[in-house]
């Protein structure tokens, strides 16, 4: 994946990469909440379903050996950075097979060859990872940075400034990127969040800014420029991405009529969902015809069935294996 | 009732009792918590006493401790009790340690409400039982009630208690049915119940574990073999005298908890009894907690993580037939 | 000790008095030192010689019935909102007749009757606290306001932020005085602290001012309006008091060449000293005359002699007492 | 040399022999934080490795955890042990589970020295000795050194360890003198050492409760007494081989550790021996800690809180003479 210079009119087949992606992860968590619903997957997922543009726009903007930490909310980032659906379901499904061999789960996949540190089942919890991934770069004189992941209720967690601030003082070369679906859970983040989200980060000299976190080259070309500039030893920067959860707050969360109306996920859907947004982009522009969206779409498609069937065969890992692991 | 209406009724009879008390904490409003523990609260006492707060488990303790000195009677719900993590400071450095360190003169009547408990495939950051922390702070209180009946009658006393108490219910516990007296009452802090009369084997257990620990006793039972169930209910204070009375008569105890086994409160249950009954002892006291592992997510790698009653019963038979 | 309204010329009378608390704070810290270099104090103690127009400034503008929390470096808090030398100096030798009853120390003075909720320890530790006074005085309906006194080093907190975001969404009456000395500890605050304070607090929505933390009046007439905002229910505030401690981090930190010069402390003592600035008005002025300030000097000199030898005098808590007070 | 110079010299050896080590903390380049520990280490290896931060416990841990992830050995400096409480969720639910939750994938080399100790007159919230909670978090390992030389050895093993650390020092400990060993040597985590051989009766410490057990078997060989002073040096691993083949031997145990005693790290010392070495004991194993209380200011009060030499000879006594 490589970058482009600031305003650089993203390539066409770059546009039909992300769109591969997004469709990938669009299937994959469908296929999640149909495994949950079939009672096949133990426990619960959070679904990414609505936001593929955030992921897949900054990590199409970041290096295979650039790191993300991410979130409970976190099969999409997984994906677009890289990881496989076959793995990625059997760990979900707690199968040997899995990133993790079947003991993280879905609140907890790595996937460390790409970069991957990990998803985070506590809010905010991976903030001192990721920047202390980015401190490490530095030392180590790579170029490598260091991309975060949360939602905007983790700018909750005391933690997340107190990172924030030393990411500034140092110039680290790590980016946070607030995925702001509107909702902590079960409450409307302006119930939870004073003031203004920009002006955090900027309180602490951090370069912010906001994006459309549904139209997937929006977020691609504004995480470049900031990638840039903390390659260029130019620091951390803040990127509040826009954008809505179609599910509930996990697969469980059917009923979500006492806190957010049908209209409002409705007027998402059909205005704002990114696959629309990007696939109509590029049929307009003439850049492909709606026969190349449909192949890319029953690629991915294949992907996912012949991932979940491996991880719906692979075996569980031997009972004896749960005192594997603990020290290194 | 179910172990969650206990707790909710306590909560709505406190609430109705003394206008000092309110809850705070995440999604505890229209949500009623995800477990859906407080439903209906805020539809009675409103918004103003049912605050629901940003994800800010140390900002909401913190002002739960602040406000508990200046004659409210808060009662901080923190989700999972994997949170402990991010309130220790505001528990064991302001909450735990004011009333000793104004010499008597501030005091701090909180309730911070939290979960623990394993086998839900939450895996490791949302599986932990961490009440060994606390109960290793003095100045904290610590309940880990087992039924309905001792849910309710525990918390009433804990938010009527003029001393931060840190309140643990399992989570797995919260679908459990159980018997609730009618009307006002409390259970007291610092009683252990006997919760099944035995001869042969002494089985102290703590939350959860106490039902583990009543479906073992009812497989010795089976053996011929007749095992005393002790649920201490408090750890904090601690009824040392049932639990060493109880090993005295049978000579023989196993100590039940759902942490970690290492430097856990296990630990502590199974050292009082080995000095205070050591005289009476036939063998070793045993202890069976939660393996030294972080809770996997894998469903046959959870299982192997904590006690059953299988193992419980089995334990027990090593140690009546030596 | 009532407020004015914002703009109000502050009356002689109460300048004076300031005068007096000023003086009387410099010279328990005077005294304290020499406690400590005459091995008659067990530990240490962290002066406030050099900040006192910010304690004396900001209580003056409050009720005996509002609430303060304090630091580690709290005698000047303690003593400005009206506690007597005599019992704080028991507490510092671990008298009996301490305000805490030997318990609590230096780092721990608590004086309720006063309102103050007492010192702490845990740099950022009584954030939560003061703010959870503000929230049970709105609660109970008084219209009590909280201040929360911090040295610049807590803006490294996260809990802070957690707080002052609570406190903006819910319009606590609580107001965040931070005492920016220049130092955390040995270290100066521009290498701990990026971006701008004021940023920070305005980032959450709250009011936020500074101020000349050597000129008392200025002190006091600011935070009177942000008393009177807070009291008003319009929320929160924040007052960053710019001020300098004269002596060391804590009573043993005699060389301090390596972090700071002879000449900035210099300057500070001789050019912004709050008892020189504040003196020289009065008389300029001509409210008072040199000799009415060597009065008060003299009063609050007695004032300090007597609580000391009662404190000397004072007899140790008996040992049993140290399992009393664990419970309520 | 002082135990200071031993932990100073510890470092300086690692942070140059291995580029990927650095220290992060509070006040502790020029400074070489207040109890001067570190002093000397800015000046040779430059702030880039010697980093000064903001007061940010977590922010510098959490940093540790990441930084370690990805191919540094960072050491972290908190202050004080009480401060603990701030890091606990970097420490137990990132640091610890890292490893296990990636299936053995990620790994975090990291270190965090910190304090613990009272009798400074320091008061309630910079006194505490809080390594029980950290010994009961499975992923991570913790050492309490005792002397100079170990305290040099283990934390040179523990900056190469690829495991999380919690190294905690005494600070009463930093100007005992000590012999250490010229040149390049390491100390095995999980290897007890007895300090002193005896016969009649085993004290078990940690920490600066060893010297104060060698105090006390100093006065008891006087009484004609032959105590023998096992020392764990890590509380995880722990080596219990070692402290249960000296309780077989002596048939007579006594747990001395400056934690508080409830729910502390002397229950499982003592729930160790009391299991493994019940037949051969001849009284219940004696625990000896912090009494459970705040640790108060007052100079009287405190030295009711730690366990003296006086107590611990006077418990070997009514041990040995029944
Ligand atoms: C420290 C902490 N507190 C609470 C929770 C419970 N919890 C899990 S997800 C969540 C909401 C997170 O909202 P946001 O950060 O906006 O992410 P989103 O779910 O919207 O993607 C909460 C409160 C948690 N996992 N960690
Ligand atoms: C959480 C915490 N970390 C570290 C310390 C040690 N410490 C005591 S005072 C201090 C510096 C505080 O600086 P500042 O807040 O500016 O207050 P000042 O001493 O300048 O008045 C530090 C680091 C502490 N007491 N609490
Ligand atoms: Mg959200
Ligand atoms: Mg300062």
């Amino acid at each position: 994946m490589t970058t482009t210079a600031p305003g650089t009119p993203i390539a066409a087949e770059l546009a039909l990469e992300m769109y591969g992606r997004m469709t990938l992860i669009r299937l994959f968590e469908e296929q999640v909440n149909e495994l949950y619903r079939s009672a096949k997957m133990p426990g619960l997922a959070h679904l990414y379903i609505g936001e593929e543009a955030v992921a897949v726009g900054v990590c199409s903007a970041l290096r295979r050996d650039d790191w993300i930490t991410s979130t409970h909310r976190g099969h999409g980032h997984c994906l677009a950075k890289g990881a496989e659906p076959g793995r990625m379901f059997a760990e979900l499904l707690g199968k040997e097979a899995g990133y993790c061999r079947g003991k993280g789960g879905s609140m907890h996949i790595a996937d460390h060859e790409n970069g991957n540190l990990g998803a985070n089942a506590i809010v905010g919890g991976s903030a001192g990872i990721a920047t202390g991934a980015a401190l490490s770069a530095s030392r180590r004189g790579t170029d490598q940075v260091a991309v975060c992941f949360f939602g905007e209720g983790a700018l909750g967690q005391g933690v997340v400034y107190e990172v924030m601030n030393l990411a500034s003082l140092w110039a680290l070369p790590v980016i946070y990127i607030c995925e702001n679906n509107l909702y902590n859970e079960y409450t409307h983040y302006l119930e939870t969040t004073a003031g203004e989200i920009l002006a955090r980060p900027r309180a602490f000299g951090i370069e912010a800014r906001a994006v459309d976190g549904q139209d997937v080259r929006a977020v691609y070309a504004t995480t470049a420029e900031l990638v840039e500039r903390a390659r260029a030893g130019e620091g951390p920067a803040f990127l509040v991405a826009n954008t809505y959860r179609y599910h509930g707050h996990h697969v469980g969360d059917i009923d979500r009529s006492y806190y957010r109306s049908e209209e409002e996920e409705q007027l998402w859907r059909e205005e704002r969902d990114p696959l629309i947004v990007l696939g109509s982009w590029l049929e307009d522009q003439n850049h492909v015809s709606a026969g190349d969206l449909m192949r890319v779409g029953q690629e991915a498609r294949t992907e996912i069935e012949r991932g979940l069937a491996f991880a719906l065969d692979a075996p569980f890992p031997d009972p004896s294996e749960v005192t594997e692991d603990v020290y290194a | 009732m179910t172990f969650a209406q206990a707790i909710n009724e306590a909560l709505a009879e406190e609430l109705r009792r003394d206008a000092t008390v309110f809850i705070v904490g995440e999604d505890v409003a229209e949500a009623g918590t995800p477990f859906k523990v407080l439903s209906g609260l805020v539809e009675e006492f409103g918004p103003q006493r049912v605050l629901d707060s940003p994800i800010s488990e140390a900002g909401i303790t913190g002002l739960g401790v602040g406000a508990a000195m200046t004659g409210m009677r808060p009662v901080v719900d923190i989700m999972f009790g994997d949170f402990l993590t991010l309130v220790m400071d505001q528990l064991a450095n302001q909450a735990a340690k004011t009333h000793y360190m104004s010499g008597g003169r501030l005091k701090v009547p909180l309730t911070v409400r939290t979960t623990m408990g394993a086998t839900r495939r939450s895996a490791a950051q949302h599986s932990q039982s961490l009440h060994a922390w606390v109960a290793h702070v003095p100045g904290l209180k610590v309940v880990l009630p087992s039924t309905p009946a001792d849910a309710k009658g525990l918390l009433k006393t804990a938010i009527r208690d003029d001393n931060p108490v840190v309140f643990i219910e399992d989570k797995m516990d919260y679908a459990v049915k159980g018997e609730v007296p009618d009307g006002e009452y409390t259970v007291p802090l610092g009683v252990a119940d006997v919760k099944r009369a035995g001869e042969d084997v002494t089985i102290v257990a703590t939350s959860s574990m106490v039902r583990v620990a009543l479906a073992a006793a009812e497989q010795l039972e089976a053996d011929g073999i007749s095992a005393e169930v002790v649920d201490p209910r408090t750890l904090v204070p601690l009824d040392r005298d049932t639990l060493v009375r109880s090993a005295q008569k049978t000579g023989r105890a196993i100590v039940v908890d759902e942490g970690h086994r290492g430097y856990g409160a296990s630990a502590e249950l199974a050292a009082v009894i080995a000095e205070d009954a050591f005289w009476s002892l036939d063998a070793p006291v045993r202890r069976l907690a939660a393996l030294d592992v972080p809770i996997p997510f894998s469903p046959p790698l959870e299982d192997e993580t904590v006690p059953t009653p299988d193992l419980v019963a089995q334990t027990a038979r090593e140690l009546v037939r030596g």
